[in-house]
This record gives C-alpha cells, structure tokens and sequence, in this order.
C-alpha cells in the first residue's frame, strides 16, 4: 500500500477521499486553490499545498501544479476524485512518467473510454446493444440525414468528447437537423476542443440505469447492481438511488454481467461505471463508460457494505479484489439527494456566498458528505454542490420516508444562498416517483409551466 | 495542522515557517470570533511575534460583528514585513539564479525596476520567470535557493519607496 | 485540537499549536464571560503571550456580548407587561375558581396578599393552589378558565408598586 | 398506528425517537424543562409542552406532568426513551389507566423483571444458566456468610432493585462482608428506597454481553444478535460493539435462543435486552432484563438493518413482527462510543457548561446521534452523555480504524468543557481490546496509576 495519497480534488470528495485514506493509515496531502484556502480537506490532511488562483484552469486543472504538490508531499499516489483531471489520460500519462500510481484506469483505457465512439465500438464489440445509430463519427450533413432518417425521429446528435449533460441535442424535425448538427459541432469544438460527432435514436422517455464495476488488476471484475440516476434537471443527475426500482431479476443480472464482461475487455482496472438507457419495454442500450468514482457511489456503498474508495486504493496499490461475485449482495434501499446551492425557481442558477448557518441531518441510517461549515463559503468559482444527503432503509418507501425527514432537518442560511431542498422534496413525492416509474423526463414535468395531460 | 503532531515529517521543512503559520492560524482564530476588532494585537510564541494595529477608520466597520475573516490581503501570510511583496506565480522550487552555483539575479539591498527578473520557479521542468512588481530596494529575500515554494507564497520584498 | 488525537504522544511532541491554542481559548473565554471589556489584555504561558488592547468608544457596546439570549424571564413568553407575573406552578388545566360556575378567585383590578390563591391549576386530579407572589393589584388575567397551561405560563400580571 | 406520540424524555434519545415518528407519519410530542428550552428535539417537535424545572424529580420523572403533558397534546401513545420513567411499572399503569399506549412491556412484567430477585427466579424457571448465588434476598448477615462460604469469594452483593451501575459491591474478604452487606442495604434503601439484597458470584474478569430482544404481542420473539459492553468505567458502558468478539458461533445461537426463551416466558413485548456475563470458558450466566430500548442500540441496528424504535412502536400498535429469525442477518461489524462531557483525569467528573464548538464526525458508515449543537449547552442537571458516535465496518480492524478516524475528527469547544474522547483513543488502542480479549476490567487496567505485570 501507499505511504501518501496526493487528492487532487476539492469539495466533498476531497475529504470523502481523505476518510479513507486516513482509515487506511496513509498520510493525506491535500491542494488547495487561494480560494479554498480555509476548507475542510485542508484542516484534514496531514499536509496541504497551495496550487493556484481560483479559477480550476490555473489551480484543479493545471498539471504541472498538481504534480509539483504531488512532488513537494512525497506522495507515491494520486487519487483524482471526479471531475478536473480525473478522466483526462494525460493526468494518468504525467502520473506514471513520474512513478507516482494513478488512482483510475491506465491512460490509454482512458483515452478508449472517454471518446465516445471508441467506447461504443469497445462495448460493442464486447457484445452490449448500443442504440440504433453510428459508431464511427458523422462527417457531414448529409451523412447525419441519413443516418437520422435510418434510425427514426427524435434523434440526439452528441460530441465524441461530451459528458456530464454537455455536448448534446436532440433533434425532434428532420428540417431542423442540418442546422444544429452544425450547432453541435461547434459548440463541441469551442467546449471539448474536438467537433466530431455522433448520432444515435433519442429515447424520450427512458430510465438512466448504471452498473458500478471494481476491477482489479490481475484480471478479476465484480459489479455492484444498479443505480438508478432518472431524476436530471439539465442532464444533471440529483436524485440517484440504488437498487433501480422496478427492474426484474434477470435483467438485474445480464445488466451487470454485460458491464462487467464490457469493462474487463476493454482492459479496465479501478472503479468504473457503465451507463445505459433502459426503454419502457426494459430492453437496455450501453451509454457510455465514467472511468472515475461517482458522486453518488455512495448509494452503492450503503446498500454492499463497500467502500469504494478504499477498493480503489486497494486495486490501484496491486492488491486482489476480495470479494467475489457471489458474496456481493444488496440489502435494502439507499437515496441519495444532491443538495445545490442554487435556485429552482430561476433555472437552477447558482447562489453561491457566506454560510452564516447550516444544519445538517443525522440519526439513524442517514450519511451526509460534505465539506461546507457554518461560516465557510459556497465559492463561485465551482459547481455548486452542497451536501449528498444519503439515507438507506430496508425498502424504498422507508428509503423515501426517511429521506423526507432527513431534507426536513437541513437548513442553510446566508445571504443570497438558496438550495433545491424543497425542489426535491417536490421530486420525491411525485406520484411517479413514488411509483418508482419515473423516467428522465420528471424534472422537466415540474417545472414545466405548462404540464401535460399525460399521466 | 496535524503536521505538527508528526515530529518526524517536519525534518526538512523550515520550522519557522510552520511556527509562522501556527501564529497567524491562531491570531486569525482569534479575531473571527472578535465581535469588536481590537486596535492592537501582539502574539508571540517563542522566536515568533506577531503584532497589529489598526487605524481609527479602520475599527469602524470593525463594529459589524459578523465573522470577519483575516482583516486585510487575506491571500498573502501573515504580518509580512512592510513594503511589497513578490509572490511565488507557482507551485515548484524556487531558484535564485539562472544555474546551479551562478550568481543571483537579485540579493538584499539591489535596486530593481518593474519587471525585472529575479528569480525562478520550477515546475514540472517548465521554467518559470519570478518578476518584481515594482522598482524599488530588494528589503529582504525569503526563500533560500531550491526551496519549495506553494502558489502565492512570498518570495520577496521590495521597498517601492527606495526606488 | 488535532495534538490530542494521540494522546501517547503528547508529553514530547511539538506543543507550540497546542500552547497557541490553549491560550487563544482562554482568551476567548475571558473575554467572553467579561460584562466590560478591557482597554487591553495580555495573556502569556511560558513562550507564548497574547496581547489585546480596545479603543474607548468600543468598551461601551462591547458591554453587550454577540449572541445574547434572552435579555431577561428567559422562562416567560417574549415581551410580558410590566409588574409581576404569577406563573403555573406545573403543567395542568387552569381554574379561575374553585369550582365549575363558581366566583372567580380574584378578577383584574382585585387588590391581593402575597400568598392568597387566585386560581387552581390540575394535574392527573391533583389541585394545585395558584397563589399571589406579592402584594399588589391584579393588572391583567392572561388564561382562561379552562385552558390548559405549561409550567412556568404566566397566568396573571400583578401591580405590586399598587399594594 | 397512532397519531401522536409523547415522548417523555429528553437530549439524544428524545430526538431520535423523534425522528423515527416522523418517518412513521406520526405527530411528535415533546415536553422539556425549563433547563432544556431550547433544546433540539423543542424544535424538532410538532408540539413542545415545558413541564417543570431543571431537577428531573420535578419534571421529567414527575409523573402527573407527563401525563397532564400527554393530555394536552392529544397523544395517544408514550415512548419514554431509556433512563427517568422508562423502567417504572407504574408510569407504564398511569398510561393505561389514562388509555393511552405505554411504548414498553406491559407494566406486570416491568415489575417482575425490574425486581432482580423474581427476574432470576423467573429466568432460572426458563432454563436461563444463573451464576451461583441466591434467588431470593438474603436477610441477614449470618445467612449472607453461608451463601458467600458455599459459593467462593470474590461475591458480589447487589441490590434487588439496583441498576446502571448503582447498588452493587465486590467482597473480596469475608472479614469485610458483614460491613459491607450492611452498607449496600443502607444505600440501596437511601437510593431506591428497597434494602433487599442478593448474592452471587464475583468474576473479576467476564465479559459483558447482551442480547437484543423484539417480542410482538402475538407471542413472536426473535433476537438480533449480542453487544459486547466489556468497556466500562464504574460499571457505566462507554464502548459498545456487536457481534461480540471471539464468541463461538454455537455460542452466540445458544445465547440468542435462551433470551429470547427467558423473554417469552416472562410475557415480555416490545424491544427489551438481556445482559449476561460471559466467562473465560465461554460459559454464560443470566444478569438481568432491560425492559426498555438502550443508549447502545444503534449498532444493533448498524449490523441488523432494523430500525428498533420503529419496531418498538409497530409493536406497541399490536403489529406483528414482520421479520423472521431466519431473515434477520448480521453484516459486518459496529462499534459505538459514548461521548461524555467528563473529565477522565479527575476521575470522570463531568464538565457540563456552554458548547461554543462543536464538530461531529460524518462520511462513510458513521453515525452520530447527538441532540448538542454549536452555542447549546450541556447541562450540569443530567447525565453528561454528548453524543453516541457509531461506525460500521465489514470487519473488526476496519471498524476500529474507522472509529479511530471519526473520534479526531470530533472537536468540542467551551469553557470548562472536555471530553473523555482521548481516553475512548487510549482504550480502543489496547491491546486487549485491538485482539478483542479485552473483559471488564479493561479501564482499570487503563486507570489504575500502578499498572499489574500480567498482560
């Protein structure tokens, strides 16, 4: 095992991270921009290293800073939490030039998996159903009519490089098509710095279901189940719960087998999850791979018993996964809710600022991650995430119950900060959700102005 | 800092510097819970003081008894000497000449002129210039040759008025 | 507070943080429990002092601390009338008289003795006698008859200054 | 299921029962002193009612202001938590009386198992092994000489009617016996105004271990696997964990099957525990009953899934258990620390007084039930406990290194104020403890200033 793990994160999973580390007896070097100069991991960690302004470019997301901090701590591994360099292969590439072990998959898995239509060819060939649509990248206009008036409308055109909600259209009228294909690319290329595209079938109404997968590095791979992540305002995933309600048996199965055969093909070792779609007939289609740990692994974590991010540390240090397949049982249902420092009721914008109060939920069955104090700041310089609130129980409506008192406990104050507590206290008791029948289209049904007659 | 309760991890490191920190965290501490700044403070411990005052225009807004973080240039350490500061642009190690055994490009007591190189930082084999803000007199050279340096720490100080 | 984490440890171990600390705390603490701040204050145990001083014109608000609860009655509703309040000496249902129809007590306007009942107040069958805590005029009669009470409710208002 | 529960209790069990109500759908009832105005469970609660002073004689063990309080909020149940009226048959009486539902065994059975001389002739009636001893009080000095010559010195005399530590005396000396027999009827008078007294065996070096107990009002029982609660300072437990360590697994059946046989003969419903003594031989022998729920349930509820509090109300509504022996499965392992505002270098005396810190452990798998908060106060009119900090691990070590983590990553500030938190470090670092061989005699060993030779 390590001597000193460098987290080249921040936020709450930059101390989630630290947890570990410290359980685990290894030293914990923490970065920290100007602007998080007084949070939590940095009173946390053994050590904690300032690498930059607040703008992520030149602090999270500058390379050369990071390894110097990685240098300067004596660390002999990095773990880089999700979001800013953890799924960028040259960050893994830099690691390894260094002799410093990169907590994720090699760089070159990286590289495979983050472009989405190398990915889709991997998974593809690894036998999972993709939706109608191409693998290789559309080259022009008229190629992407074709293919769109192939495959059926609505269509959605996403960038090779896109993720996390960006990066995507959907084009419902074939007149449209042309003209937002060259949207996308654009947008791409500003965004990802790479304008290829691809198309495939748009399920309006479809269930985003995940598989969490731990490989090690000797060949072995195990899933977790299922998350179920449907409840997305802008894409963005605020209510994940674990198992998926409502999937049968069998389908829970070939699901995880499918996502463990796909990532073990494709040479994976760490902790990674494959995302599919699954339509209202509950027929699946493979999405796309997150090469990283989640934010909401810890749905995962209360329903196995696992922590993720100690397998993490233990696969990347060479150790054997030790547990197999058939040990690894669910129990119960665990929720978790993303709260925002943001307001609903003005598209979700970000209300940043001073926490002069927070109180957060605790007792029984309830796990908070979060960095934020009382008297500390939400920054404005990055997402604004909170608190996930976590609640488990041994079914899902004592799952929702208690996440309802749970959220009915937290309260922040400070001026000009909103959450989306009450947005998603509105989410939970919808009757779809409740139902468990809910699908990616809920949030857009609550804050519609307009709702529809449809059930 | 739990660095502090490591004897063994702090050989390398300048104690000073951590003593310094440990001052200025406790004097921090000390003025957030302040309802009412006051218009003076000393601390010292051991080899290390810290004293500050403030003006009467300054204990005005002090009043407003909500948490007021470190009182000025937040972003900067603690009581640094007077005059202005040249701060680190990186996190790496810092040199004050351009090779190993060469003269520096600056020692206390030169005269400098804005812009003008005086050291450098390395970081992941990219070369760094360290530049003065301002002409004026190097008052004092912080960091030894080949030290690590984090991101805005104080590399220098330069007396504008002596330029 | 991380030096006591290991408590093994701590006779040998770096104990400048914890000295800062610890006499940061009792700074704090000082000030916090003084009606009047000081125009200074120095602390200093062994190698470590802390020194504090405040202008005049902050020693006269600083008389009233940050947070401060309840100025006063912290056990009776915010804002009573003035005089002396007659409080339910338990949790119960207050009478006015002594029984169901009957003559009240003591009506407002009523002059009382101190210890004279003015009403009942039961719990689980036990009659509890409400009596005067000063000679005086009832001023103001704040419960109905019948209505339930918690310990401490003030029931009436008495005028002792009218005695 | 009722509509309005009371709680007649305060600080961190008052709040979490609370909690439970509120998942439950149930209005919450609270009633405090003046001392406890505003405390978290006032304004956690639908309805607050102060119901007397400071001194608990006066408020909440008065029995005619709980039920005046009862009254007025229209409760229709009362879960009194543990400790003030929990164990008294006759507050269980007044609430049938009064036609509201005591949340506990029916008063006839508190009375019965309360008293420890009918509790063991009750227990040896259902097979129950009793260390030697007398059953019934002993009445006099000659008769207590006999007893303590047949059975072998070191004998305990304890109070039929003691409890939580109080009541009870170690002789070593027969020469010291009929002094201290005399001693213990006269506190036991002055405390529980019940001079009766017993005999038994002294084992200087047994572990304490306690079966969780669920009983419906259909005459179903089931347990839910022990507690060990060696760790304990002047018979007060301060460390608590389940499984208990080093137990056989035949063991462990043999003892669940016997309490919950000792239970269901007594007519016992609702949660209970049943404490035993457990010899170097592994040999067990019945203690006592404690008809209520415990501070250390929680990691009972950690290892089993069981939300206990909901089950004590589902049960107090004459639901049946809705769990199977079968069904109810340990995973991992739990351990709980009691932090207590107390001061372990001056004997444990406790510091109460103005919190103006506080930061409590959270992440993964811990738990920390706690009704203090930053600006509150720990009062010097009851018992000095903090908060009950549980973690919960797959195995032993990591749950040890977890609760290792969580403990420095708890900060309490305020004049006067410290905690016996560095002593739960120490003692979680014995080596007796670490290899889980540790017995009751563990703090002795770790506040005794001349420390013996043996290991």
């Amino acid at each position: 095992m390590f001597e000193t793990v460098l987290i080249a994160n921040r936020g709450e999973i930059a101390l989630r991270v630290a947890r570990t580390c410290r359980e685990l007896g290894l030293r914990v070097a923490a970065v920290y921009s100007t602007e998080d100069r007084d949070s939590t991991v940095v009173r946390f960690a053994d050590q904690a290293v300032c690498i930059g302004p607040g703008p992520a470019r030149h602090s999270y997301l500058y390379l050369p800073a990071i390894m110097e901090a990685a240098r300067q701590t004596g660390a002999d591994a990095i773990h880089p939490g999700y979001g800013f360099l953890s799924e960028q292969a040259d960050f893994a590439e830099a690691c390894e030039a260094e002799g410093l072990t990169f907590v994720g998959p090699p760089p070159a898995v990286i590289d495979r998996l983050g472009d989405k239509s190398t990915a889709r060819a991997a998974m593809a060939d690894a036998g999972l159903p993709l939706l109608p649509g191409t693998i290789e990248p559309v080259g022009d206009a008229e190629a992407v009519a074709k293919v769109a008036a192939d495959i059926g409308y609505p269509v959605i055109v996403k960038a090779v490089a896109g993720g996390g909600g960006r990066g995507m259209q959907v084009v419902s009228e074939p007149d449209d098509l042309a003209r937002q294909y060259r949207e996308i690319r654009s947008t791409a290329q500003s965004l990802f710095g790479d304008d290829r595209v691809y198309v495939e079938r748009y399920l309006p109404a479809a269930r985003h279901v995940e598989v969490q997968v731990l490989c090690d590095s000797h060949g072995n791979g195990v899933h977790l189940g299922q998350r179920d992540c449907s409840v997305q305002r802008r894409r963005q995933k605020i209510i994940e719960e674990s198992p998926a309600p409502g999937l049968p048996r069998g389908l829970v199965e070939q699901m995880g087998h499918a996502a463990v055969r796909g990532l073990l093909a494709a040479g994976y070792v760490g902790a990674g999850t494959v995302e599919f779609l699954v339509d209202d007939q509950h027929r699946f289609y493979f999405m796309e791979v997150n090469c990283r740990i989640q934010v909401e692994h810890p749905v995962t974590e209360l329903t196995h018993g696992v922590d993720l991010v100690r397998e993490q540390l233990r696969i990347a240090a060479g150790e054997q996964l030790d547990v197999s397949q058939a040990e690894l049982t669910a129990r119960g249902w665990a929720i978790e809710c993303r709260i925002n420092a943001e307001d609903p009721a003005r598209g979700f914008i970000p209300t940043p600022g001073l926490l002069t109060g927070l109180t957060l939920p605790a007792g029984p069955f309830v796990r908070v991650d979060t960095a934020a104090v009382a008297g500390g700041r939400i920054s404005a310089a990055y997402d604004p995430l909170l608190a996930k609130i976590c609640v488990w129980a041994p079914d899902r409506p004592q799952a929702i119950a208690r996440m309802r008192r749970a959220l009915a406990e937290l309260s922040v104050e400070g001026p000009g900060v909103s959450t989306n507590r009450d947005f998603l206290l509105t989410a939970l008791d919808h009757p779809l959700f409740v139902a468990g029948t809910h699908d990616t289209s809920l949030v857009d049904r609550l804050t519609d102005p307009h709702p529809r007659e449809e059930s | 800092m739990t660095s502090l309760i490591e004897p063994a991890q702090t050989e390398g490191a300048a104690p000073l510097a951590e003593a310094l920190d440990e001052v200025r965290r406790s004097a921090q501490s000390l003025l957030a819970d302040l309802a009412h700044r006051p218009r003076a403070l000393r601390i010292r411990a051991g080899d290390v003081v810290v004293e500050m005052e403030w003006t009467e225009q300054q204990q005005a807004p002090a009043a407003t008894p909500a948490p007021a973080p470190a009182p000025e240039a937040p972003d900067t350490p603690p009581a640094p000497p007077p005059g202005v500061g040249i701060s680190s642009p990186i996190v790496g190690t810092f040199y004050r000449a351009a090779e190993p055994g060469g003269t520096p490009f600056v020692s206390e007591g030169d005269q400098v002129r804005r812009g003008q190189q005086v050291g450098i930082v390395e970081a992941m084999k990219l070369m760094i210039p360290v530049e003065a803000d301002a002409d004026g007199r190097i008052l004092a050279v912080h960091t030894a040759d080949g030290a690590p340096v984090e991101f805005g720490e104080r590399l220098m100080t330069i007396d504008p008025q002596a330029g």
